[in-house]
């Protein structure tokens, strides 16, 4: 499944330097889905390059790291269960505090 | 000054006159800002253009908080500090500079830093409160403050070459708690102090700020409230997405919070956040 | 003041400091600032944040070019200009605020109307043009004299709640003429003074102005050439949208093109538009 | 077949000051069509309401108009030839001079 991945809000440096990926993630063998669940290993997994505790906190995201499908919150559509299709874009972003 | 049969006096009608001019902005729209205070939260790089553009609309009160002096290195993005007033205090230098250009509105100096101790007297005297602070334990208070005094809050935030924007608490939407329930870890809260910030990036979200805090005033548009813009400079490339909405769960705004003005008071942000507000303990930048 | 080997000297390190903390700009991009010089078209509502933003960053010479004189209705966008400096020349007005908070960089006050007899001279100087004008035959004397002169240029505009921006004629991308090859109806051209602006809506498009004129200038990034943001206050929407390439046929800058500085200098760009350059000669508006 | 339609620059004031339209326009009866051409005659007669002159000039939108179709410029994707979809968002939007 083709999707675009975007890390901002700093994110970018775990995955050398990089803000926009274009990837094809392998689905779920099973049922042929794809979930958030699955993509934030895969993610792990594949892109994260170093300190893959600034990225994820057990099987999420950690703290003040927003997720977002189609320029919409994940909480909004389902969270981790979220399924997935060709063509989204998927955004992690990092909070920030400066001014 | 007398005022005219529609609450404006002849010479605000003559100053604001390409404001009068909108449609959907008018005589209604420039009274209510005449009306509205607001509460800028740091004249840094941020609280720059967002207390120039407010002054400069017509915003009847601004308080400006910050206990920061002004230091030439600042000076690269915080365009409101003239080099004159290098050592001097941030809240004074800025008050000086809406002066100049809007003596008819009226400005107070708040030179102290915004505590969890003094915020409830302060945020009290103003209808809107704008978040233009450089660190995490800050922006957990401000918001905190924000959902006990019940006002609704413009926040920013910019570092390196990138920025975000929303609006907090406002019309049933979400406080920085329902996004941010757990802080991040230590290692994940840079300041513009230690990591670097293009001058002009925080001008963009500052504008953007003042621009939120004046629909808000002045009644008029449609807010970010339930929205979060954004913005990449690098790329030029900006983003508004739909954010989740107020959490029933919420700590501070949910149904069941038992979150009060006096559980606010005792609240250890920089424990919580295991953040200090203040980088003056810190140690100084070397540079290259 | 001794350069160090780095092309900098210490009071530019420190002062521009946070700049050179950033990895996507550094050295290289602070030095690449110091030695461009941009030319400011206008000291109005976008020319304000654009010659503040490009003061403090530290562009090595900044030429502001204006005719007019500050008026006390400028005041509600123009955080330029003080109420000190109502009646006098905008160009002065704003020179002297950049020289404030920035002493260290050179500024070249044009206090005149640019047009097409005297701008190949004034251009000539200048390495990128930002285009803060409010006027459409300006808009197309400048693009034009761009492209004679090779030059990038920073295009803005703000009218009632919306406002736009791009880059022309940079890397080989469209200008002005290839968007726009015939001028709209001038029922079509309004101007801020007839209909309009919410201050702080030039605001944000002249910050976005001198954050293009700041990656041209220092080369990093990607600039908004080929793209065009498109700006709706009211309702907080921002697109960035892709526009057409280089027209071959362009009037302007077409393969067959023969637009030279002779025909520039004597092209009739009021005619063309059907539009006054300066709004001096027009009635007065009465207000209420 | 349902699009967006906004309108910016000043030209919602030529429809009651509406700036998105969500219609639902008939494609053409021959071969279930709809290409900018045809949308720009149902514009100009379904919800241009006064100065037509502002909006249309000839058969082509009047100078200082941009087409955009999904954020990109008309000239890019086929001009009065491109081919609407479904859910497409179309923007007309008049370029501005003022600052
Ligand atoms: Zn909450
Ligand atoms: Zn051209």
């Amino acid at each position: 499944m083709r999707l675009t991945l975007e890390f901002g809000g700093g994110l970018d440096l775990l995955c050398q330097s990089v803000k926009i990926h274009h990837v094809d993630v392998t689905p779920n063998v099973e049922n042929g889905k794809l979930t958030l669940r699955d993509l934030l290993s895969w993610v792990r997994t594949s892109l994260i390059k170093e300190r893959p505790e600034m990225f994820m906190k057990g099987d999420s995201v950690r703290p003040g790291i927003l997720v977002l499908v189609n320029d919409c919150d994940w909480e909004l559509c389902g969270g981790h269960d979220t399924e997935l299709e060709e063509k989204d874009v998927v955004v992690f972003i990092s909070t920030l505090h400066g001014g | 000054h007398a005022v005219s049969s529609n609450g404006l006096t002849p010479g605000m009608i003559y100053r604001y006159s390409r404001h009068l001019l909108l449609p959907d902005f008018g005589v209604e729209g420039q009274i209510n800002l005449a009306k509205s205070s607001i509460l800028v939260v740091g004249a840094g790089g941020l609280g720059s253009p967002v207390v120039l553009y407010l002054a400069s609309c017509g915003i009847g009160c601004i308080g400006i908080v910050d206990s920061d002096i002004v230091e030439l290195n600042n000076l690269h993005r915080q365009i409101i500090h003239p080099e004159a007033y290098v050592g001097h205090a941030k809240v004074k230098s800025a008050a000086a500079a809406c002066r100049a250009i809007n003596s008819s509105i009226n400005l107070v100096e708040h030179n102290q830093a915004l505590q969890a101790s003094n915020a409830l007297d302060i945020v009290s005297k103003y209808d809107i409160v704008v978040d233009a602070t450089d660190n995490l334990p800050s922006r957990y208070m401000i918001s905190d403050c924000c959902v006990v005094m019940n006002k609704p809050l413009i926040s920013g935030a910019a570092l390196g070459l990138e920025g975000q924007l929303t609006v907090y608490h406002h019309k049933g939407g979400p406080c920085y708690r329902c996004l941010f329930p757990t802080p991040p870890p230590t290692a994940a809260c840079q300041r513009c102090s230690d990591s670097g910030v293009l001058g002009v990036v925080p001008g963009v979200i500052g504008c953007l700020q003042a621009l939120e805090a004046i629909k808000v005033a002045s009644g008029i548009g449609e807010t970010l409230s339930g929205r979060m813009l954004i913005f990449d400079a690098l790329s030029s490339r900006i983003r508004i997405v739909k954010i989740r909405g107020r959490s029933l769960q919420c700590f501070a705004c949910g149904d069941n919070a038992d979150f009060t003005q006096q559980s606010f008071q005792s609240f250890d942000y920089e424990g919580f956040t295991q953040s200090p507000m203040s980088d003056k303990a810190r140690p100084k930048l070397s540079l290259i």
